[in-house]
C-alpha cells in the first residue's frame, strides 16, 4: 500500500477485474483500532495495474483525510468491484468529468475509441485529477478550471456540445451533472450520470443509496452507479 | 481445549445453530448477502421489516455517520408482504433460519401481517418491530407507550401462533416496564434493542443532514446503551432476551450473553463488512475455547457481581 | 469579514461572553483548569455538583472507556457546600462566570443546598442536576418522573431568588414532558443533557467494567442523542437551553445553537485536552467569521427545514 | 516522532523537565480524525534525552497498539508533567519494577547512588522492558522472569529483603506490588508504589482515578501516581 494525499494504490490479490466506473468500498480499519470513522468509503478504481488498485480522491472530510495519511504497508479492507459501471463510449461520445468525479473517467478514457471527446473540470489546475495521465492518452481532451488556471476559463460543461445520436458520460458535482442532462436533452443526445451518494453499506442492504428514479427508488450502489440521467429527478439534490 | 464449542442456543421454542443472527435492516432480504456468507452458517437472520403492501421508504439523503456509528432514516422501504413470501423467501438457501420482522402505522395492520405471515413454513418466528411511530397517536412510538405496545402485542399473539419475539425501542424511561407489558400479552422473546433516536446537522447548510430530520443512531456508539437495556429487561421478566446494538466482535457478544440474552443480532457493522456476522460467531467460539467454555449457553446471564474482596 | 464576532449570549437573565461553559464533574471547582486556561475567557463554568455534606464517591472501578466515549460512575464526589463557599469559590479568578451545581438525594436536601447558596454573590445561577437517583423513590432518577421534577424544582424555585437551571436527564421517554414541568415551576433554563445511562462488561472477568455496574455515558458518541432532545425541547418550551453532550468542536456548538440551544456545555472532550473550551470557543467564531455571521445569537435556532426543492 | 510496537520517541518542545516516577498523558489523535479511542493515555517518562521524550509500552489493549504503529511523523499530544514522581531514593533501597512498570523506574535508576538494588521481572527475557538500558547502568540488578529465560526463575519479589530503615519503590502488577508491600511491612521498611489506574484527564478533574486510602478516596493523578503502601488497602484491586 502506497498513499499521498490526493490518492493510494494498493494491492488487491484476487481482484477479479472490473468495468470502468464500478468501484470498491474502502474500509479504512479492517483490524478495528478505532471505531470512528465506522463506515468505509466508496471510491471509484481509478486504475487497475497488474494487481494493484489505484484510487484518486481529494481531503475533503474524515475519511478521504484519513486514506490521504495511511503509512505505507497499512491494510484496508476492499469490497468489490460494485455497481454496474458504464456502457463502452463510441466515437463522437462526450467524457464529462468535475473535481473527484474524474476518477470514475479515467479508465473509461483509455479504453475508447478514437473520437471521443474527454472534457475535465476543476477550480484549478490542481484540482484536475490525473491531468497527466489524461494527457498521455492522447485522445481529444480539453479543460476547463474556474480560475482559468488551465484550459478555458469557466464551467466545463461550457466546452460540451452533444449532437442528437451521441452519449454523454458525466461524473461530477450535481450541477455540472444536471447541465450536462440538460444539454444533452435539449440536442436529444444520451446522457449516463455516476452518482456519488453516500453509501453506508455498497452491497444493497442498507437502502441508504437511494435516488428517485421516475421508476421509483433505485440504489446507487447495485442498479448505479451510472443511471441515465433522464430517469432521474434533477430537480432534487 | 481444542474441542468443538457446542454454539447451539435459542430463543424460546426457536432453536438456533448458533447465537448470531443479523439484524432486520441490514440483511435486506438475505439473498444481497448470500455471495459473501453461507446463510445457513449463521444462527439465522431477521428480514427486513414488511409492511402489507410495499411501501417506499424517505426521500434522500437518508443516511449520514455519526461517531462510532451512523444515522438512518430509511423509513422501512419495503417489498411488501406478499412479494417477500413469494419472491424473496424461496431465494434462500435450505436450512437459512428466517425470522421475519414485521411494522406497520396501525394494530390492525400489523395483526394483518402477522396472519399472512402465519402459515409460511419457512419463517421460524416473528419480530414485531415497536420502535416505529404509531400514525393514530400523533406519532410516538408504539413500544413507547406501554398501553399502545399491550395491545399491539396482543392483537399480533391472536393473529399467529408462530413464536412472536417484540422489538422494543430504546427511547423509554423504563425498559422493565415495557418487556414486563410484553411478557403478560404473551410474548415469545424479546429483542432489543432497535436504534436510539437522534439528530446530526449539516451546519455549513444549516439543516439536518437527513432529510427525515430525525433519524435512529446505530453502530457501537451505542453499545454500553443497549446493554444496559439487556441487562435490566433481564431483571424484570423470564423472557428469552436476543440482544442488539453495536456489536462488532466476539467479545460485544459475549457481554451481551453475560447480561442474560440468548442470542444477539448484528446489524450496522455488517455494513462495514459483510461477513461481520460469521467472524463474530467465530469470535464467540474463539472465546469460549480461550476460557474453558464447552457450551455458549453456560455463558448466558453469567455476569457476576462485584464482591468486596475483589 | 476579519471584523470581531460578537460571541455574547444569555441565558435567561444571566449575561455569558461567550456561549462555552464547561460541564458540571468535568471542570472541578475550576482552579483546577488555572494552569490551562484562564477561565474568565470562557463563557463560564459549572463546578462539580454540590451536596449538603462532603460526599465520597464509589469504590473503583469509576471510569472505563466505550466506543467515542467514556463511562463513568463517580457518584457526584464533592467537598460539599461549605468548603465550596469557603474554599473553592475565592480561589477563582473575578470575572469568571460560576454556576454552582446542585445534586442530593432527597428534595428538601436539594432545597437546602440551594437556600445555601442563593445568598452567595460570587454565584451567577444554580443547576439543579436531576439525574440521580431519589432514594425514597426506589432510585428512580428524579429527572425521569415528571412529579417527583416537578416537586424538586418548585422546592428549588422556592429556596432561591438566583437564575435557576434545571439539568435533564436524557433516559427519558418524553423530553418535552419534563421540559414543559420545568418552565411549569418557574425553572429559567434548561441544561441538557446529562450522561446516557449504559454499561459495560470485562468478558474476561465475566463483571461489569465499572464496581457499579450501570454507569453514564458521555462523548461524542452521545452528541446525536443530546442534539435530538435540544430539538425537541426547544419545540416544547420557550425557556432557554444549554445544549450538553459530546460537543468537540465549534461546528459541535453551533449545531446545537442552530437547534435552539443559546449556549453549550463542553465535557468530557475535555478530559482530553484543558483547552478544549477555548478552542470549542475559537471555533465557533471561525464558523461565524467564515459564514458572514456577525453575532453567535443569530445562530441560535436558525435550523432551516429542508425544503421539497432542495 | 519514531515509533516501535513496545515504545516511541518523541520531541516535545517546551517540556519543563520532570521528576522520575512523573508522567504524560498522551493524546492518540489531536487532530481528531478519529473519536474512538477518545481518551489520551497515561505513560511514565521512561527517558528524557534533549529535547525527546521516551516512552515504553507493552501492546496489550486499543491504545497501546496504536501508539506502537504510530507513523513516523506523526502527532501526538503531550500533557504533562503531571504526577508527584518519586522521592529520591538512597543507598540500600530497593526498585522493584514487573513489566511495563518498569517504564517508570529507569530515570530513578539511572540517577540513584550507589548501592540502590534494582529488582526486575517479567514473564520472559523479552517482557523485560529496556533490560539494556539498566544493564548498561551498571548498577546492583537482578532479574526474575517466570520461565527463567533471563537471571532467576519465578517472581521478582522473590529477589527482595528489605531490611528496617529501608525503601522498597514498586511499580508492576498488582499481586506484584502488593508483596513488596507485605514484605516492607513485615520488615518495618517503608514502600512506595506507582499506581496506575485507568484515567481520563490526568490533571484532577474527571474523579476517575480514585483509590481507596486510610485518609479517603486519594487521586492517582493529582495525589499519586507514588503513594505510600501503608495508605492503601491492599485486599481491594
Ligand atoms: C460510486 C462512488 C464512487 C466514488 N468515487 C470517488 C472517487 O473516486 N474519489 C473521491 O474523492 N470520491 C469518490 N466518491 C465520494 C467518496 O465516497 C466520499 O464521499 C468523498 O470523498 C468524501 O468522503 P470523506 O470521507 O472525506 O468525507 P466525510 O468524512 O464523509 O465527510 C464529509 C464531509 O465532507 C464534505 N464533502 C463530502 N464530499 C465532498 C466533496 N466531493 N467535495 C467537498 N466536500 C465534500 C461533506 O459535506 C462533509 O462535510 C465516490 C462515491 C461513490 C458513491
Ligand atoms: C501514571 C501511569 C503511568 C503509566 N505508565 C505506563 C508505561 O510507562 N507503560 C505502559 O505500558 N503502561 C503505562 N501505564 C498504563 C497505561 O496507561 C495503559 O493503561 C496500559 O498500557 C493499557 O493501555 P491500552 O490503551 O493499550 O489498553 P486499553 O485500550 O485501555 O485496553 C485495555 C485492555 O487491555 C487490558 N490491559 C490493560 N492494561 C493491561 C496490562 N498492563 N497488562 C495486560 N492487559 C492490560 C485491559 O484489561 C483491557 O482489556 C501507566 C498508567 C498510569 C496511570
Ligand atoms: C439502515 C438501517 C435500517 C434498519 N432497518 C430496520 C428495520 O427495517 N426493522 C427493524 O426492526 N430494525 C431496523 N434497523 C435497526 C437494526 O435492526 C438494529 O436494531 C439497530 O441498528 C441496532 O443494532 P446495530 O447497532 O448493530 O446496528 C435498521 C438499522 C439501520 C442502521
Ligand atoms: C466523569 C464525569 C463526571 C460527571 N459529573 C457530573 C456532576 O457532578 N454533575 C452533573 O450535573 N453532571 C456530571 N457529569 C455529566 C456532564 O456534565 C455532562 O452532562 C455529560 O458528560 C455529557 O456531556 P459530554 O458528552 O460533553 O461529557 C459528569 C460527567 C462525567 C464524564
Ligand atoms: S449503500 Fe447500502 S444499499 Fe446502497
Ligand atoms: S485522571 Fe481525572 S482526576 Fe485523575
Amino acid at each position: 500500500m502506497e498513499a499521498g494525499p490526493t490518492g493510494l494504490s494498493l494491492a488487491v490479490p484476487g481482484w477479479p477485474g472490473h468495468r470502468p466506473g464500478q468501484f470498491a468500498m474502502l474500509g479504512l480499519d479492517p483490524a478495528r483500532r478505532h471505531r470512528d470513522p465506522l463506515l468505509p468509503r466508496p471510491m471509484a478504481v481509478y486504475r487497475q495495474s497488474g494487481a494493484n488498485l489505484e484510487f484518486r480522491f481529494k481531503p475533503v472530510g474524515r475519511g478521504t483525510r484519513l486514506l490521504g495519511e495511511l503509512a505505507a504497508g497499512a491494510e484496508l479492507s476492499v469490497l468489490g468491484p460494485l455497481g454496474n459501471g458504464f456502457a463502452p463510449p463510441r466515437a463522437g461520445d462526450w467524457l464529462v468529468g468535475g473535481g473527484t468525479g474524474i476518477a470514475s473517467l479515467y479508465e473509461l478514457a483509455r479504453d475508447a475509441p478514437r473520437g471521443v471527446r474527454i472534457r475535465l473540470g476543476g477550480r484549478t489546475r490542481a484540482d484536475i485529477l490525473g491531468l497527466a495521465d489524461f494527457e498521455a492518452l492522447g485522445a481529444d481532451l480539453a479543460v476547463a478550471t474556474d480560475d482559468g488556471s488551465h484550459g478555458a476559463r469557466g464551467f466545463v460543461t461550457e466546452l460540451v456540445a452533444p449532437a442528437a445520436g451521441e452519449t454523454v458520460y458525466a461524473c461530477g458535482p450535481t450541477p455540472m451533472m444536471r447541465r450536462a442532462h440538460e444539454l444533452a436533452a435539449r440536442a436529444g443526445a444520451r446522457c449516463h450520470v455516476s452518482l456519488e451518494n453516500n453509501m453506508a453499506c455498497g452491497y444493497g442492504v442498507c437502502l441508504g443509496c437511494a435516488v428517485r428514479t421516475s421508476a421509483g427508488f433505485r440504489y446507487v450502489c447495485t442498479h448505479g452507479p451510472v443511471f441515465d440521467s433522464s430517469a432521474l429527478g434533477w430537480s432534487a439534490s | 481445549m481444542s474441542a468443538e464449542v457446542d454454539l447451539r442456543t435459542s430463543l424460546g421454542a426457536v432453536a438456533l445453530r448458533n447465537p448470531v443472527l443479523l439484524a432486520s435492516g441490514t440483511c435486506g432480504y438475505g439473498a444481497e448477502l448470500a455471495p459473501f456468507v453461507a446463510l445457513d452458517e449463521l444462527g439465522g437472520i431477521v428480514a427486513k421489516s414488511l409492511t402489507l403492501e410495499p411501501r417506499a421508504g424517505n426521500v434522500p439523503p437518508r443516511i449520514t455517520e455519526a461517531p462510532a456509528g451512523m444515522l438512518n432514516a430509511i423509513s422501512l422501504e419495503n417489498v411488501g408482504v406478499e412479494a417477500f413470501v413469494r419472491e424473496k423467501l424461496p431465494a434462500l438457501p435450505a436450512g437459512t433460519t428466517v425470522v421475519s420482522s414485521v411494522f406497520e402505522t396501525e394494530i390492525e395492520r400489523y395483526a394483518e401481517v402477522c396472519k399472512r405471515l402465519d402459515g409460511v413454513g419457512r419463517i421460524a418466528a416473528l419480530e414485531l418491530n415497536a420502535s416505529c411511530p404509531h400514525v393514530k397517536s400523533g406519532g410516538i412510538e408504539f413500544g413507547q407507550d406501554p398501553k399502545l405496545l399491550a395491545s399491539l402485542v396482543r392483537a399480533c399473539r391472536a393473529a399467529t401462533a408462530k413464536p412472536l419475539f417484540v422489538k422494543l425501542s430504546p427511547n423509554v424511561t423504563s425498559i422493565a416496564e415495557m418487556a414486563r407489558v410484553c411478557e403478560g400479552e404473551g410474548a415469545d422473546a424479546l429483542s432489543l434493542v432497535n436504534a436510539v433516536q437522534g439528530m446530526l446537522v449539516d451546519v455549513e447548510r444549516r439543516r439536518p443532514f437527513l432529510r427525515n430530520g430525525l433519524g435512529g443512531l446505530s453502530g457501537p456508539a451505542i453499545l454500553p446503551i443497549a446493554l444496559r437495556l439487556v441487562w435490566q429487561a433481564r431483571r424484570a421478566v423470564r423472557l428469552p432476551l436476543c440482544g442488539i446494538g453495536g456489536i462488532s466482535s466476539g467479545e460485544d457478544a459475549v457481554a451481551f450473553l453475560l447480561c442474560g440474552a440468548s442470542a444477539v443480532q448484528v446489524g450496522t457493522v455488517g455494513y462495514t463488512n459483510p461477513r461481520a456476522g460469521i467472524e463474530v460467531r467465530d469470535g464467540i467460539a474463539a472465546y469460549c475455547r480461550r476460557q474453558g467454555v464447552a457450551a455458549v449457553r453456560e455463558l448466558v446471564g453469567g455476569l457476576r457481581e462485584w464482591g468486596p474482596e475483589d
